[in-house]
Order: structure tokens, then sequence, then C-alpha cells
């Protein structure tokens, strides 16, 4: 059932949380909005289109200590990381939620990734509708839209003086306390659309466009930074090693990015994917082939982050378009 | 006759007559507002290039990946100096190259979907409009302007409080993300192993955290202290929008104040840190 | 309480370090946890990630077969930062192991078969196992060849035991050194060279195939010559590896983790692969 | 300003002048504060800035590179480079917020054991008027 809540009640609820949780939340940081954490209510922005980059450093942070060594009576013995405290995450566009549920999938599968698992449930999702399109999101076209509702436990719609709520799960329920809510008499404004993009049998499209100069040509002008995979809410490659600081050592994991010059290399100096053009098609291929064969859906929730943020206007939605062209008979 | 126009016709050319196998230049990005890199390999595809304000890229960068083959591409002033500062260390032949300098009234801030408003910073205070090096010039050299102050940011850096400017710093680098976007599009930048991807000794650590975001941060500019050519490509890949041109802008000011070097002007002087003066006074150690 | 944390290692003692060859050492390794000693099975193929602590982790195939109830044992040859560390330890020293992980060489369906073994350089430890299986199980299979490359004399790893396989019934021993020294009066040939010189027959057969990538390229060209089908050939695929979980996404190739669903593979399941690797 | 300060001094010293001159200040019993940890290197001109900054970033108050003297590098040029490379880092740490005083670049010949002594105490006191560096925090409170 929707509700209603007033935008200085949403304001005294965010309050709440802030004291009771960590609360995180898209905020200024100069020209760009980021999601931060929040020390004071006022500083959560509540206009926005999206955030530069996605909040899922939050749930999988761009650093995590997965354990530390702790020597004991001259004996090593292994600490590993907890997740303590819960967190609030709030303002998370729907595709951005959904690109949660992306990362549900690799990590939460069994064996768990225990650390994401512990993010995961100590972390309330809300959400907050979108009301007009990004001009480079396109995410009706990969499973999403601006109304869905996935992963988040908590939904809440922009309406005037207010917002309309939506508590989807429990956890929602339990955190939205009914004295801030009245029952909701405005309508539901109607969802913006996003344009569309050619996604529809793009998997098979993409197994037979796989030989051919097409990736060469497009990685001529690929730089091989790492910025489309860092800003990706579904991205989740990562390296592991040791740091080590005046004595006490700790396994580390970071983010890394299959554009990066040394993924795939070796000790020894082998490197399986030396070139460029198949570092390119690396990128696609796990998003929109070997990703949807392991678990289902494309991997790509269509936020359109990459297309705005890549220095060079490597743009998947236009590799989708040439992609499903190739794949046309002739 | 329009610069793009001259870039398509010089284009054509070169690539009908086999001079070269490749011209590297810009196209309409897909937000159709902006350009993008635009490697031509045939007369046809020289339709594509384009040249406007929206051309920021220093597509110098990619002459690294195409050593040894015949190449021409599409230069502007600053760009024209990354050539020279390859040329300078040995990474490119001139004889392989065909330059099409293209005469530059500054470029302007890259905004996806909406034409940029605001030139970029370093356009503001730009003294060469022409390239420094070409084969053939695309538009007519301008007299260059005098400019009073050329470092008016750094000089207002510079002006800050030791803590305010520490606080300032520390704020930027927290944000980096270590993408390596600054690195990937510095014509200046191509060692084949990076100091931040070196395992032993391990330099900078893994964490993509303050403290090693600052050594990466930092080194990297240092690392192009009077190599590096004013592009500003660093800034503008930025995801984050670090003010990484203050860095560099404030180690060009250094050199220029006490080496009177600037980088890629031609490809023969030498670079300040290759070079020395015996008596010269530089205000440490005496 | 021990975690469920899939990244945390088991803390391990490094028994023993022996010298293979100049740049291979063999760590014989024990689990501290009496506990899990009896529930740490493994096949031969699989694998498991050695810690240096301070320095990192690396993945290492077995070397051992877990039925003899014996120390784990790893292979390191000096090649990087881990390793490097890994050579510095002495015996005592506190490691830690993640595994085992991947799957393994399909032994069963080798019964009853003749098997080729061919390895090159450190290619040939996580062959050992296959070898040690076979010999302590010899009535289950037929003709064994084992086939052993290295760059030289020095480098020929598990040297010690190679009597004791040529006298094994129905085991034919080959080995093989791209440069010769003084002492050295076998083979002097690259291993492709050599496949097709003993022109080996696909009758009823396997071959099971580990070494450098350029290595396993050019045996593969001759074995197909000979007539092996890829359903007969075995061979294994390596990635830059950093979980052994299938999270990292490092070593993924086409829809497949080598870490999880490798690293042993047929020639065939290679190559509905896309990507080569 | 805290009076207990004791700053943490790295000091990278030339094979050939510096570090002989630091042995020479010991053998001749000079004094010089114990806040400084002495690295050998072969020549000033052997200190990538990067090992500055590294030093600065794992918790040094101060970092001394100490050279020959001008003319007299053992390797002819080396320090030469080195006061060219340094005269850069100067303004440019301080740019950075990292005080001017917390680096030092320093000629000390093998017979100037008195004057390394003079050097790294008065070092020394300008550290400690200068207080501890704020340590850049290894895991920041922001994301």
């Amino acid at each position: 059932m929707r509700q209603f809540i007033s935008k200085q009640n949403l304001i005294s609820w965010l309050r709440q949380q802030m004291e009771a949780r960590q609360l995180v939340a898209p905020t200024q940081v100069d020209d760009l909005i980021l999601f931060r954490r929040i020390d004071r209510v006022d500083d959560v922005i509540l206009q926005f289109q999206n955030t530069a980059t996605s909040p899922k450093e939050w749930l999988f942070p761009k650093t995590e200590t997965l354990f530390h060594v702790e020597r004991k009576d001259g004996k090593a013995e292994l600490i590993p990381a907890e997740i303590d405290g819960e967190t609030v995450i709030f303002g998370l566009r729907p595709c951005d939620a959904r690109g949660i549920t992306m990362l549900d999938l690799p990590y939460l599968a069994d064996p768990a990734d225990t650390l994401y698992r512990q993010h995961r449930q100590k972390t309330v999702l809300v959400g907050l509708s979108c009301l007009t399109a990004c001009p480079e999101c396109f995410c009706e076209s990969m499973g999403s839209g601006p109304e869905d509702t996935a992963a988040l436990d908590i939904m809440f719609t922009e309406v005037r003086d207010g917002y309309l709520v939506q508590a989807i799960t429990e956890k929602g329920r339990s955190l939205m306390p009914q004295a801030l809510l009245s029952p909701a008499e405005t309508v539901k404004p109607p969802a913006p659309e996003t344009a569309p993009v050619p996604s529809e049998g793009i998997t098979a499209k993409m197994r037979q466009a796989f030989d051919g100069p097409y990736w060469g040509r497009v990685a001529d002008r690929c730089i091989h930074c790492n910025v489309c995979a860092y800003v990706c809410p579904t991205c989740y490659c990562f390296d592991v090693r040791d740091y080590t600081n005046k004595g006490s050592v700790e396994r580390v994991r970071s983010w890394e990015s299959c554009q990066s010059p040394g993924f795939t290399k070796i000790a020894g100096g082998h490197d399986p994917r030396a070139n460029k053009g198949a570092r390119m098609r690396q990128r696609f291929s796990h998003k929109l082939l070997y990703f949807p064969e392991q678990f289902g859906p494309l991997h790509c929730v269509g936020c359109g982050r990459c297309v705005r943020a890549c220095p060079v206007n490597i743009d998947i939605r236009e590799i989708m378009q040439d992609v499903q062209r190739m794949g046309a008979p002739k | 006759m329009s610069q793009t126009a001259q870039i398509r016709q010089a284009a054509r050319e070169l690539l009908q007559g086999k001079a070269v196998e490749c011209v590297i230049g810009y196209e309409r990005g897909t937000d159709g507002v902006n350009a993008r890199p635009f490697f031509a390999y045939e007369a046809a595809e020289a339709d594509r290039l384009i040249f406007d304000q929206t051309c920021t890229h220093d597509l110098a960068k990619y002459l690294l990946n195409r050593k040894g083959k015949s190449t021409a591409i599409v230069v502007k002033p600053c760009d024209s100096r990354a050539i020279n500062l390859l040329l300078n260390e040995s990474q490119i032949q001139r004889d392989k190259l065909h330059i099409i300098g293209v005469v530059c009234p500054g470029v302007v801030e890259r905004r996806w979907g909406t034409p940029g408003a605001k030139q970029l910073n370093a356009c503001q205070v730009c003294q060469q409009h022409t390239p420094v090096v070409y084969d053939t010039l695309v538009g007519q050299p301008v007299s260059e302007p005098a400019v009073a102050d050329p470092y008016p940011d750094v000089a207002g850096m510079e002006a800050k409080p030791a803590d305010e400017r520490r606080t300032f710093w520390e704020e930027q680098f927290s944000r980096c993300l270590r993408c390596y976007a600054c690195r990937q599009a510095c014509p200046g930048c191509y060692c084949p192993e990076c100091f931040a991807e070196r395992l032993d000794p391990l330099w900078v650590g893994i964490r993509i955290a303050p403290g090693e975001n600052e050594v990466w941060n930092t080194m990297r500019a240092f690392h192009l202290a009077g190599r590096c050519i004013g592009c500003y490509q660093c800034e503008q890949v930025c995801p984050v929008n670090i003010r990484l041109s203050l860095l560099n802008r404030k180690l060009e000011k250094d050199v220029l104040g006490m080496f009177h070097f600037q980088a890629g002007m031609d490809a023969e002087s030498p670079p300040p840190f290759s070079t020395y003066q015996k008596d010269e006074k530089l205000g440490i150690g005496e | 309480m021990k975690s469920d944390n899939p990244f945390v290692p088991h803390m391990a003692t490094l028994r023993e370090a022996v010298e293979l060859t100049p740049d291979v050492m063999l760590f014989r390794i024990d689990l501290d946890d009496p506990d899990l000693k009896p529930d740490f099975s493994y096949q031969p193929g699989q694998f498991v990630f050695v810690s240096a602590f301070g320095t990192g982790e690396s993945p290492f195939g077995l070397t051992s077969v877990s039925y003899r109830r014996g120390p784990l044992e790893v292979a390191v040859r000096k090649v990087g930062t881990v390793t490097g560390s890994l050579h510095e330890l002495e015996a005592g020293a506190s490691v830690g192991v993640r595994g085992p992980f991947g799957n393994h060489f399909p032994l069963d369906d080798f019964r009853g078969k003749n098997i080729h073994i061919i390895g090159g350089g450190i290619g040939f430890a996580p062959l050992r196992p296959v070898i040690l299986t076979i010999l302590d199980h010899r009535s289950d299979y037929e003709d064994l060849l084992i086939l052993n490359g290295a760059r030289t004399p020095q480098d020929l790893v598990f040297a010690s035991e190679f009597d004791t396989w040529a006298a094994s019934p129905r085991t034919r021993l080959e080995l093989t050194v791209d440069a010769g020294d003084k002492s050295w009066t076998g083979r002097v040939a690259l291993i492709p060279s050599v496949v097709r010189e003993l022109n080996l027959s696909p009758q009823n057969s396997v071959a099971v195939i580990c070494g450098p990538p350029i290595m396993i390229h050019f045996t593969l060209i001759e074995l197909k010559k000979l007539g092996f089908a890829d359903h007969q050939i075995v061979t294994t695929l390596e990635g830059k590896m950093k979980c052994g979980l299938g999270k990292c996404a490092r070593c993924n190739v086409g829809d497949k983790y080598v870490c999880k669903d490798g690293p042993v593979f047929t020639l065939e399941q290679i190559s509905t692969l896309l990507e080569q690797f | 300003m805290a009076i207990d300060f004791e700053p943490r001094i790295v000091g990278f010293l030339c094979n050939w002048c510096s570090y002989a001159g630091a042995d020479m200040a010991g053998t001749a019993r000079i004094c010089y504060p114990s806040n400084i940890r002495v690295i050998r290197v072969p020549c000033s001109a052997r200190i990538d800035p990067l090992l500055v900054v590294k030093a600065f970033q794992l918790g040094a108050d101060g970092v001394l590179v100490a050279g020959c003297h001008p003319g007299d590098c053992h390797y002819t040029e080396g320090n030469y480079y080195s006061r060219r490379r340094f005269a850069l880092l100067y303004p440019f740490l301080e740019y950075l917020g990292i005080e001017k005083g917390r680096l030092r670049l320093e000629w000390v010949s093998a017979s100037e054991g008195r004057k390394f002594s003079h050097v790294v105490s008065s070092f020394t006191e300008g550290l400690v008027s200068l207080g501890p560096r704020e340590k850049v925090p290894a895991e920041g409170a922001l994301p």
C-alpha cells in the first residue's frame, strides 16, 4: 500500500536514520553528486539525476580488508574482517538498486563472499524513483525501469509537498514509523520514458560477432583506463594482495578492471589477453554474453554512467546497435 | 574552406595516395555534440572527420600504439608539443608521421550531451594557437596574445595558507578511484611498467585509500615535471573531477621560472632533468 | 571459531623445502588444525592457494596424492613476488593454504586406456599425481608413457623419481631437453618433435598435457596430426587468479572460470570456449 | 607545542661523502640527535622524489637528503641532477601543504662530521617547532 510522507517528515526520518546508523546519501562534492556518509541532514540532495559514481562501493568497497594477521606467542593467527554497524543508503535510483541484485549473483553464490553478504545484510536500501530520464540512460531496455523496486527495501516517489512511500520488505517496514506517514492522496506521477536500445537477442548476436575486426576498431580509441568498470554499478572484478605497514600484515582486495593492461598477465609474464581488441571484447562479452549465460540477466542495468564517463565515447548503446546489425544476415 | 573540410581533404589525399595507413582525427560522438577520436583507414572514411571546439582529446597519445606504422594525425598546438616531446624522448619516428596541424582558438570543457560553454582553463591563458610542428597547416596562423599572468590558478593556490592547501588536496585525493584514466590519457605517460603497478618493490599499495592516492597523484604529476605539455587531458578524463591540472601547472610554472624551459616547443632541447649547469643557483644546498 | 570467510586460509606449517631444480622448490606443507587433516582430500589436477603472509598468495597445482595421507606438496618456480617470498621460507615457517580448488584430471575415464603424460618444465609438476595414481593402481590402466621435457637437464623436475617410474611395469619414461650439457646423453629436442618422433598411437589412448602455452600449442598440433581426437586430449588452462571461487572474474574465459570450471579441460571443451587462451 | 615530540627523520646519505661524514661525526664523538634513521645510498641522485613522498606517507616527520658538494660527486655529476630535482620538489611539496622545513637537501663531505651534526641538530629543532606531521590516514572515513 502506498502512503505519503511530507518533505519535513522525510527530513526528520533521515535525521533519525543518521543518528541510529550510518546514513549514506547523495551529496554535493564540488561540481559532482556522490554517495557519501552524511553527517548533516541538510547535505542530503533530494533532487538530482544520478550520482557520478555508483553506490556499489558501499557494498563492495573500493578497498576492503579480508583479514589481518596477528602474532600471538610466536604463532600467526588470522583475524577475519567483520562488518559491524548498520547502514542505510538513501536515494538509490532503481537502476543502481538493480545493479546490487547483479552483484548478488556471483557474490552470494555458494560459497558466499562473506564480507559482501554481511554488507548486504546490514544495509537497508532506500530508493528514489526517477521522475525524469537521464539522456544517456536506457534502463528499460535492460530489464529495469524508473520505478523498478528490485533489491529495494523502501521506495520514495516525489510528489507535490512530499513523497509517496512504498515499504517493500519487512526490513523496510520495520524502519518506517507509521507516525510519520499518512494515507496517500496524490496520484503517482507518470514514469518517464527512456530511450530504447536493441537488447533483445543480444547474447546470441554477441556470439556471432565474437571474431572479426570490429573489436579492434573500437579498441583503437580505447585508452584502457578503468573508468567504465569503476563507475559501473555491476562490474565486480577485484584484485587481492597483502598490505604491510610497520610489521602488521593484512590481505586486502581492491577494485580491478578487465581493461587494465596487466589484468590477465600471470607471473612469468605470459598474458593470454595481451591484445587491445581482445580486452575490449572481454568487457562487452562479459556484460552481454558470458554473464547472461552463467546467471541469466544481461550484466548491465542501463544507468548510462559509462556512456557519460568514458573519455573517448565508447558507448555500450552504440556497441549493441552495431552488434545487432553485424549479426543480421547480409 | 572550413577547418573540417581542409582536414577531410588532407586525409582523403593521404589515404588515397597510400602515403599513410591511417589518419587519426576526430569524429562526432554518440551524444551528437562532442567529438571523439577516430581512426580513418580508408579514403571513404575521411568524411567522418571533423574539427571544432569540442575536439579536446590529445591524439598524440595514440602514436605510441602505432610505432613504426605510417600515420597521419590531427593535432592542436598543445598536442603538437606532445609530438615534439615523444620525438625528443625517441618514442616515435618523425619520418613515419604526417602531422596535420590545426590552428586552434581553444577548446571547451567536455559536458555530455550539451555543448561545453566554458573554455578550458588552459585555453584561457594559451599563448600557442599555432602548432609548433606540422606538415600540413589547417587555418591561418594568428599573432599570439600577450598573457600577463599565465598561471592565475596556480598563484591562487599558492596564496592559500598551508593547512588550507593540505585540506584541499586531502579531499581531492580522497576521491581518487585509481582508475588511472589520467595516466592512460596522458601522452607523456608511456612507461611499460608504471611505478603504480610495480610489485617489487611495491611503491603504491593496492589500497584505494587517501595515503596511497596521494602518493599516486603527486608522483604522477612529478614524473611529468618538465614534460607536461599542458593538454589538460588528465583533468578532462578524471571521472571525479580532481584538479590535476593544478599540480601539473604548478610544476610547469616552476620549471619555466627555474630552468626557462617549456616542454615540447622543439624536439631537441634537453629536458630540465637530463641536463644541468654547474654554477646555477637554485636556492638549495647553498 | 573457524571463520566461514572463504578468503581466510587455513594456517599451515612448511615441513620441508626441497630443491628440485635451480629455480624450483618442492614444499611439503602440513595443515596446523588436526581436525582438518582427515577431511582435506583432493584429486590430481586440483590446486591450492599458498600464502606467504606479507607478500600475498598464489595458486599452485598439488603434486602429491591425497590417498597417501602425507603432507600437501606443491612445486614452486621462482617467477614473481609471491614465489620469491616462498623460496625464502625455511622449514617451520607459517604459511596459509586455501583450497583445494578446481576440477581434476578425469582419472576414472582413463581406466583401461593407454595414457600419454606430456609435461614441459614446471608444467610437469601437476602431472605427477596422475602418474602416482596410475602407478599405485597399475592394473586399472593400460600402457603409460611419461614424456618430461625441460630447458636443460638441471630443469627436469622430480628427477629423483625417474628410476622408480621407468622400472614400473608397462611404463616408458622419455626425457628431453632443449639444450643438453656435457653429462647429458639423452634426447635434445623440443617436446612437439618428440611427440612426432615417438609416433604416439591414438588407439584407446588419452594424452594429458601441461606446460608453457607455446609448448601446449605446438604439441596439440602434433597430436592432431597423429589422429588424436579432441576428446582424447586433456590439458590445463592457466589464468590469472585471485580468489579460486569464481568471484574475482580474473580468470574468466568465455562463460567459464579457469579456477572453478578448470583448470583441467579436454580439447573438446576448450574448443567450445570462444576465446583462445 | 608538544615538548615530548621526537620527530622521526629519514636520512638518505650518499655513500661517498655524507655517509662518511656521519661516520666521521661518530668517530670524532660529535653528538647529534638520534632522531635520524640513516639509509645509505650510492649517490644523492639515487633519491627518486618517490622515496621522499613515500617516507612522508609512511609517517616520517622530516626527510634529509645529503650528498657530496657540487663538483665532488663520485659519479662526476649525480649531485647536479639531484640539485635540480630537489629544487623543484621543495616548492611542490610546499604547494601540497607539506611545510618547507620538512625536507632538506644538504652537501656534507666525508670530512664534515661537524657539519653533519649541525645539519641534523638544526633540522631536528626545526621539526620540533613544526610539530608532528598530521599523517594522512591509511583508511579514510571518506569513501
